[in-house]
């Protein structure tokens, strides 16, 4: 009898080394994601004008027609755009990760490039080319006497969501296709599986584990993004609602609270789910030895069908920066298929102030990107690896961050930090740490949901046999998990690098200084003006290339970390 | 004989004390009320058919595996609530768990490593574990660079390198030839005989436990069945199961009857097996004997005849199996085989002798 | 020995950029430090920032901005130096009267078009807010919602008070009918026409100008009836360069100041008269052009009493009905073109009432600032529903409404063909 | 002796051959010139040592690897350019390879889904194959909650289900005790009879490959070094390499001296074997001979007396091996075991009697 009650509070038992991550990570979460954003958003619990504790105003929300139509129309345009965004982003993965493929580490890097959209510029070079007076429905009009409307109303959103978003997709499950063992395929092959068969039963479920961090990662994206529906002048979502009542002046009401209250609720059901369609699956393939990780050569048709289909995909997903790129050289373009001259003048115009905003972008970034990795890490550890209490929390708190509005979390830290100074006098929020926290914050569900899905796929008896050879936990960790997951980690950093580097919310409400500005925001001032239309787009430009190749060089990384675990062949 | 070890403890060698251990896997009951003794310094051998829960034990060992109840000791002191990496329990797994990101050395040097040695005592180490199994000119290749057998040996390289004080290895020969699997298990007992390690070998070649194990457990459905040396359990195996699972057994099924006074067992109508006094029989009792212990000519010598006829022939190097029907059962017999000696036919009448010290009477 | 002036605005870059270039020239020793936010992102950083407030200066568009900042007494007074400066610019009051804001330029609203899309679309230019009811319009207007816009507001209101509340919100609806699309920032209105995606925008003056200036092929005109709304700056209460912030307020002001506005990339009409005599030719001159005078007076206490009452309106009235709004509209302009040359009264009566659907109001003006219905939005004594059931209801009465003039429309264009 | 096929080819049984085949990892020369051919319905055995290339042939045939050079040929058809899916060569993977996200019966019915076969059916031949290797009870579980021998029966098990034309089993029986192992090899014997499968069986157990093969190729170095059937090999190795792996060999070193017009083996100073006429001695060229073929007693009988004194005893279940100390080498011999004869202890002196129909003499 005791003995079984030592059974189980050893198997439910943590190392204080754990105990501490824990309560680490759970005071980070806490200081710096919910505290701030409970400062605001506890006004959707409060009757308007008084501060008594109501539920009325969700009851408002679901009685008011728009809200509850803003919903299912949320619904509708995360469902379709994970949908879509899979189509975009399957094809790209396997053909570079499963295959010998010319140029794979190319293609990665594009791939990824949508994700970098900096605001406004994306969406002004997008309805430059598939507005309903864009390019391309111009030249339709001219020639064929009709236009399509890509960008009009829900289904526009999709469109764009699910380019703008489909990286997530690509960028995990090649991690996860990166973590199949050879050895896994060729079973199937010799059983007779070939082709899309092969792909749907075997390879795919055992991408699984970065299949759904990405897609979970856009539904919940798409579902809380507000820029995108607002930019296509989409209202009636909910991620715009909840914007435009927080950010309206005189709009003191608590609906805009309730609607982000709502929307945290739904991405924590969605991570949920995301979670629980794998319990109690296996996914790490490392067996007896493993057989290494094999790229198939391609025969001739399977390789003209598949550039055809990486030029196509490619093509499309790129359209907003081959967009943007025809803008920065723009003299002036207005209702034309392409700009009346060129010109290198934006360039010039903004060449001399970018280089603060390329050094501020890059420490912020890179900062923020590295907090993510190292949190999103240690929770995906503590979840997948431990049993400690809690641990299931750490993840959700965390995933919360990707529904909480930017101007919130901005506010939020405002409100918690302002009134705090440092001895000489300085507001703790106005130093630019804390910018870098929120962004870190802002970003650290992709990071998290990356290093979650890597995690999964590494065979939990490599950790036993280091822990048998004399390395505690963090040893293990750190000399065995750690570069097993590289790859996954390195997906993570380079997610929330990128997307950090071009935030612009949260920077908006606690930048300081043009000193101490990133290149986004830079980006904004220049955006607010016609004039500023041409150097903006030269700027988003440096923006995306300066990204790009940071992306290139950690895609470098991880290919060679993946011969060194040594293909076969 | 196999040369036993005579088991007095030697400084440093450590006891492993199983207690009443029980170890489920959510509802299924693996381990049932295990209790045994290791004693300091000894090689022992853990036998069982497949997925008896061998090495669910060598886990709970280990560190890995959690007991719903019982106590492991290791020197006296209790384990269970230790980390993996606090037990000095060197474990060879049974799927290896190699690290594919690191080279064969840096898999050997890993454990080395975490302890801290010098620089040039690793790589030593490291060079003579490798040697030891024969791998030392594959050192820097890549785990998936290598073949089943040699990644088998690089898991046993990299769990002797640390020289643990006590050492699980979990069918580490599995997948090597019988020359290779001689010389690593020479190896490792002659390791094991300087370091003085505690030693639990898994294996499923019966062969090699006698060979070179002190004493033997035989696990059958998660209990431990008999506990000896190899030729006790050889021998005198105190049930069906063990003595039907060490080596080939031929099990004759009967009933005792009277006749004249004397007690008989009877196999079938016409055949009948004197029971010696002293052996009770009671229902479910079987007539066991080995292959090699039974003979075919019908030359004189003491003991039973059984008629019957040869049904099968089975070539094993060193010698020939028959296998002959004796009533409705076929029961094996070993002949050894001499080149050019003249071989039986299938469909030959034959009598089976049986020496009366070699039966024995068992029930399940 | 200046030191620096921190300034909070929503003014891009090119509008920033000179000021800073000419006001460090002017005052040595003193640095301009301009951090960028949209207006309400400004107001809200001021607003939680002001237990250790590190900014000297706001500087912004919207007067209803300011009027909030003063109210929670975000704000310093301050008489500036500067001489010659009107009280008036249209019917508004330059400056506020207790002397916590000042404006600085003045912005006229009017109408601006992409010229290669309307010719594209042969749509002739238009010259009167009236001519935006006409059907060749349909779907090619765009505008900024009151409620993400204070500029814009202003327009509306004083659109309520030059034609009355039911006349104004009937003029209002019909031109929304033309709506494209509704605009969450002023800036989306100029951008959409220079890039063409939409046609006609009802904007700024300065939005049009500057973009004339950068190039764009658009036109601009001020209705015959405009309404001309000025730009603020103010000091804000404790501020850490009190003494720089006056500094540059009384540059702002002063023609060296004043002169920045007129600008290519600027363009806005400065608020010191003076000023004009080095405007370039065709440069309006809100003091001498009548149109800018036509509407005198202007009641900004009305004006703020219902600011957020009007908002909520247009947005559940217009912004979030756009759809069953044009599709009523679109029927109604069907019905109307089939009646031309006809002479059906049955067919009349009912795009009359269709026409009396559209433009019916869920309440009248004296409602529209009664406790019941503002204490909704500011969470006084008096409400009788929270705001959220007000929407519910708006919203409600003008789907309904706009689905039975569609469906009279209809009704008339079948009696017609 | 072990009953061979006859080697008629059955309709539909595929014949495998194997041209000058190289293959290389790299710089690494791994199979060099293989040349082999294998009759339709043929049970083949490879043995060979640890990492001498024998499933990176295997992965030729089956579609995984590539030649450098060389030709395979699988029922006539040159299956080099074909993809592995389109050859119907199953093959059960050293590494079990098993899909962790599928349950046990999944696993199994994949192949048979690929194939397209009606839902019972599938369902019906996935009960025989699991029934077939003793793991029908554990259907539903996954990979990751079985033993490391019930994972291996569930790889041989997914591969029969499909019932491949070619069967390629990579040491499918390594980790099952020695009962299961031969209960199910008899079941694959079966099989392969009863379908006329050619299969290619890797195992390091030479036992297993007498007893249940047809023929045997031996590898050495990347090169077939000997083909033949069981006894052939055992009897008469074409190597000393071929005689050392096939069972216990032992060899003595020797030089050829002419006393008195008769020709000796000189093994020591004191020690000489006469050899036989039409046996030619090189330089290289060595004395072999099993350890059951030679005796202990110095009882009468044709043959060579070599003295010596025992070194070591190792018990092997149905026979002791002694070691022997002739000279400088230890030679074993096994001696049959049976209960209660006397054993001779460590340091006794006895002579080894040699049958000279049992000496082979054989070089590198
Ligand atoms: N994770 C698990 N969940 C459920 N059952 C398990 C799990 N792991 C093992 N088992 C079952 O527990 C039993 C004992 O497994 P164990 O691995 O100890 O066997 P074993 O004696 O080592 O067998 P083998 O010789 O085949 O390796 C087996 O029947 C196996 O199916
Ligand atoms: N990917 C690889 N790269 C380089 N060398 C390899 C690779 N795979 C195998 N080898 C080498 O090729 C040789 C043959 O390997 P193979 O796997 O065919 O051996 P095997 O005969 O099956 O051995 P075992 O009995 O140990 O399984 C080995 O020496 C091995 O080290
Ligand atoms: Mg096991
Ligand atoms: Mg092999």
């Amino acid at each position: 009898m005791t003995n079984l009650a030592i059974g189980r509070l050893r198997r439910f038992s943590a190392t204080p080394g754990q105990m501490a991550v824990v309560l680490l990570i759970a005071a980070f979460l806490l200081a710096f994601l919910l505290v701030p954003a409970a400062t605001v958003i506890y006004v959707a619990f409060t009757e308007k004008g008084t501060s008594n504790l109501t539920l009325v105003n969700f009851l408002d929300f679901f009685r008011n027609d728009l809200f509850v139509r803003s919903f299912w129309n949320s619904v509708y345009v995360s469902s379709l755009s994970v949908v879509w965004a899979t189509l975009f982003a399957l094809p790209l993965a396997v053909i570079t990760t499963r295959f010998q493929f010319r140029g794979a580490m190319l293609i990665q890097t594009l791939g990824f490039l949508p994700l970098i959209m900096p605001p406004f510029v994306g969406a002004v070079a997008m309805q430059l080319l598939f507005g309903r007076n864009g390019s391309v429905n111009l030249l339709l009009d001219q020639h064929l006497g009709f236009k399509l409307p890509f960008m009009d109303g829900l289904n526009g959103v999709v469109f764009v969501q699910s380019l703008h978003y489909f990286p997530f997709i690509l960028i995990n499950v090649s991690n996860s296709l990166r973590q199949i063992d050879s050895a896994m395929e060729e079973a199937a092959q010799n059983l007779g599986s070939s082709g899309f068969r092969l792909f749907r039963r075997i390879i795919f479920p055992l991408a699984m584990p970065g299949y759904l961090a990405g897609a979970s990662l856009v539904f919940v994206k798409v579902f809380d993004d507000l820029a995108t529906p607002l930019l296509l002048n989409v209202k009636d979502m909910l991620a715009p609602q909840a914007y435009l009542r927080v950010t309206s002046i005189g709009l003191a009401d608590p609906m805009g609270y309730v609607i982000s209250t709502i929307l945290i609720a739904v991405s924590i059901f969605a991570m949920w789910a995301s979670v629980a369609v794998m319990r109690g699956r296996e996914y790490s393939t490392v067996q007896r030895g493993g057989g290494g990780l094999a790229r198939r050569k391609m025969k001739r048709g399977e390789a003209i069908l598949a550039y055809g289909a990486v030029t196509l995909v490619l093509l499309l997903v790129l359209s907003p920066h081959i967009g943007l790129l025809l803008l920065s050289f723009a003299t002036i373009w207005s209702f034309s298929p392409l700009p009346d001259g060129y010109t290198m003048a934006n360039y010039g115009r903004v060449i001399g102030e970018s280089s603060i905003y390329i050094k501020n972008t890059l420490i912020y970034a890179s900062l923020a990107g590295l907090i993510d990795v190292v949190l999103g890490g240690a929770i995906a550890y503590l979840v997948l690896r431990t049993k400690i209490i809690g641990r299931a929390w750490l993840d959700w708190a965390a995933m919360s961050a990707l529904a909480i509005p930017g101007v919130v979390l901005g506010i939020g830290y405002l409100r918690t930090y302002y009134g705090v100074t440092l001895p000489d006098g300085t507001p703790l929020a106005t130093l630019s740490i804390m910018l870098v926290l929120a962004l870190s914050v802002r970003r650290l569900p992709y990071a998290l949901r990356a290093c979650y899905a890597a995690m999964q796929q590494i065979s939990v008896s490599l950790e036993e046999a280091a822990e048998n050879l004399g390395a505690n936990k963090r040893r293990t960790v750190r000399r065995i998990v750690l570069p097993l997951m590289m790859g996954g980690i390195l997906a993570g950093f380079v997610t929330s690098f990128s997307t950090a580097a071009v935030e612009l919310s949260a920077t908006l409400m606690l930048i300081q200084s043009n000193s101490e500005a990133p290149i986004a925001y830079g980006l904004y001032m220049f955006m607010q003006s016609p004039a500023g239309r041409g150097p903006g787009a030269a700027l988003g430009v440096i923006a995306v290339i300066l990204v790009a190749v940071c992306t290139f060089a950690s895609h470098y990384v991880i290919e060679r970390s993946q011969k060194a675990m040594g293909a076969r062949k | 004989m196999a040369q036993t070890r005579d088991g007095a403890a030697v400084a440093g060698a450590r006891k492993i004390e199983i207690t009443n251990v029980n170890v489920h896997y959510g509802e299924l009951h693996v381990l049932k009320d295990i209790n045994l003794e290791i004693q300091p310094g000894e090689f022992f051998a853990f036998l069982g058919p497949s997925g008896c829960g061998k090495t669910t034990l060598l886990r709970l060992i280990a560190g890995f595996n959690n007991a719903s109840s019982g106590d492991v000791r290791v020197g006296g002191q209790d384990i269970l609530a230790m980390p993996p990496w606090k037990r000095d329990v060197g474990m060879v797994f049974q799927s290896y768990a190699l690290w594919p990101h690191l080279s064969v050395a840096r898999n050997v040097a890993f454990g080395l490593e975490e302890r801290k040695l010098p620089r040039d005592e690793v790589a030593r180490r490291v060079k003579a574990a490798l040697e030891l199994v024969g791998m030392g000119h594959l050192a820097d290749r890549r785990p998936s660079q290598l073949s089943g057998g040699q990644q088998q040996r690089v898991a046993v390289a990299r769990t002797i390198a640390i020289e643990p004080k006590v050492l699980l290895l979990d069918e580490p020969l599995s997948n090597l030839d019988a020359k290779m699997r001689v010389q690593v298990r020479r190896e490792l007992r002659d390791l094991q005989q300087r370091l003085n390690l505690t030693t639990i070998f898994v294996t499923h070649d019966q062969e090699e436990a006698n060979a070179i194990c002190d004493r033997i457990a035989v696990f059958g459905d998660g209990r431990i069945q008999q506990v000896g040396r190899p030729m006790d359990l050889y021998e005198r195996p105190a049930s069906l199961f063990v003595a039907n699972f060490l080596g080939t057994a031929n099990i004759l099924d009967g009933e005792l009857v009277t006749v004249d006074g004397k007690r008989l067992f009877k196999v079938t109508d016409t055949i009948s097996v004197p029971v010696p006094d002293g052996v009770t029989i009671s229902p479910g009792t079987r007539l066991v004997f080995r292959p090699q212990h039974a003979s075919l000519e019908d030359a004189g010598g003491q003991g039973v005849r059984l008629p019957g006829r040869v049904s099968n022939i089975e070539f094993l190097g060193a010698s020939v199996r028959y296998g002959v029907m004796v009533g409705t059962s076929e029961v094996l017999i070993d002949v050894p085989f001499q080149s050019g000696a003249s071989v039986r036919t299938v469909g030959a009448d034959v009598n089976v002798l049986l020496p009366s010290d070699c039966m024995l009477w068992l029930a399940e | 020995q200046g030191g620096t002036v921190t300034v909070v605005t929503s003014f891009s870059k090119d509008v920033t950029d000179p000021f800073k270039a000419a006001f460090e020239a002017a005052n040595p020793g003193y640095a301009l430090e301009v951090q960028n936010k949209n207006t309400n992102a400004g107001v809200q950083y001021l607003t939680e920032t002001k237990a250790n407030n590190q900014t000297d200066l706001f500087w912004a568009s919207a007067p209803d901005a300011f009027h909030t900042l003063k109210a929670n007494q975000l704000l310093a007074s301050f008489v500036p130096s500067v001489e010659g400066l009107p009280e008036k610019v249209g019917s508004y009051d330059v400056n506020d009267p207790d002397g916590f804001f000042f404006g600085f330029a003045a912005s006229g609203y009017g109408i601006m078009w992409n010229e290669r899309y309307i010719k594209a679309n042969e749509l002739a230019a238009p010259a009167e807010w009236s001519d935006l009811k006409h059907p060749q319009y349909y779907d090619h207007v765009v505008m900024a919602a009151p409620s993400r816009s204070g500029t814009t507001h202003l327009t509306v209101e004083t659109i309520l008070q030059g034609e009355g509340w039911d006349a104004g919100w009937g003029t209002l609806k019909s031109v929304g009918g033309n709506f494209q699309q509704v605009m969450d920032r002023s800036f989306g209105v100029p951008d959409a026409v220079n890039s063409g995606q939409a046609g006609i925008g009802i904007v700024i003056d300065f939005f049009a100008f500057s973009a004339q200036a950068s190039g764009f092929p658009v036109g601009f005109s001020y209705p015959s009836v405009t309404t001309v709304v000025p730009a603020n700056i103010a000091i804000v209460a404790n501020a850490p360069n009190h003494d720089g912030a006056e500094v540059f307020v009384n540059f702002l002001l002063s023609e060296p100041g004043q002169e920045v506005l007129l600008e290519p990339t600027i363009r806005r009409l400065p608020i010191n008269p003076a000023t004009y005599a080095k405007a370039p030719e065709g440069f309006p001159n809100p003091y001498e052009d009548a149109r800018f005078q036509a509407m005198i007076n202007f009641n900004g206490d009305l004006s703020s009493a219902r600011s957020a009452v009007v908002d909520v309106l247009f947005d559940q009235l217009i912004t979030f009905q756009l759809d069953n709004l044009k599709a009523a509209t679109r029927a109604v302009h069907a019905a109307e073109a089939a009646l031309v040359g006809k002479d059906n009264a049955e067919a009349g009566a009912l795009i009359a009432e269709a026409h009396a659907l559209i433009a019916a109001m869920p309440f009248d003006h004296e409602q529209a600032v009664s406790p019941e219905i503002t204490d909704a939005f500011t969470g006084g004594e008096n409400k009788t529903s929270r705001q959220s059931e007000l929407e519910q209801a708006w919203a409600t009465f003008a789907a309904e409404n706009y689905a039975a003039a569609k469906a009279k429309a209809e009704a008339a264009l079948a009696l017609l063909s």
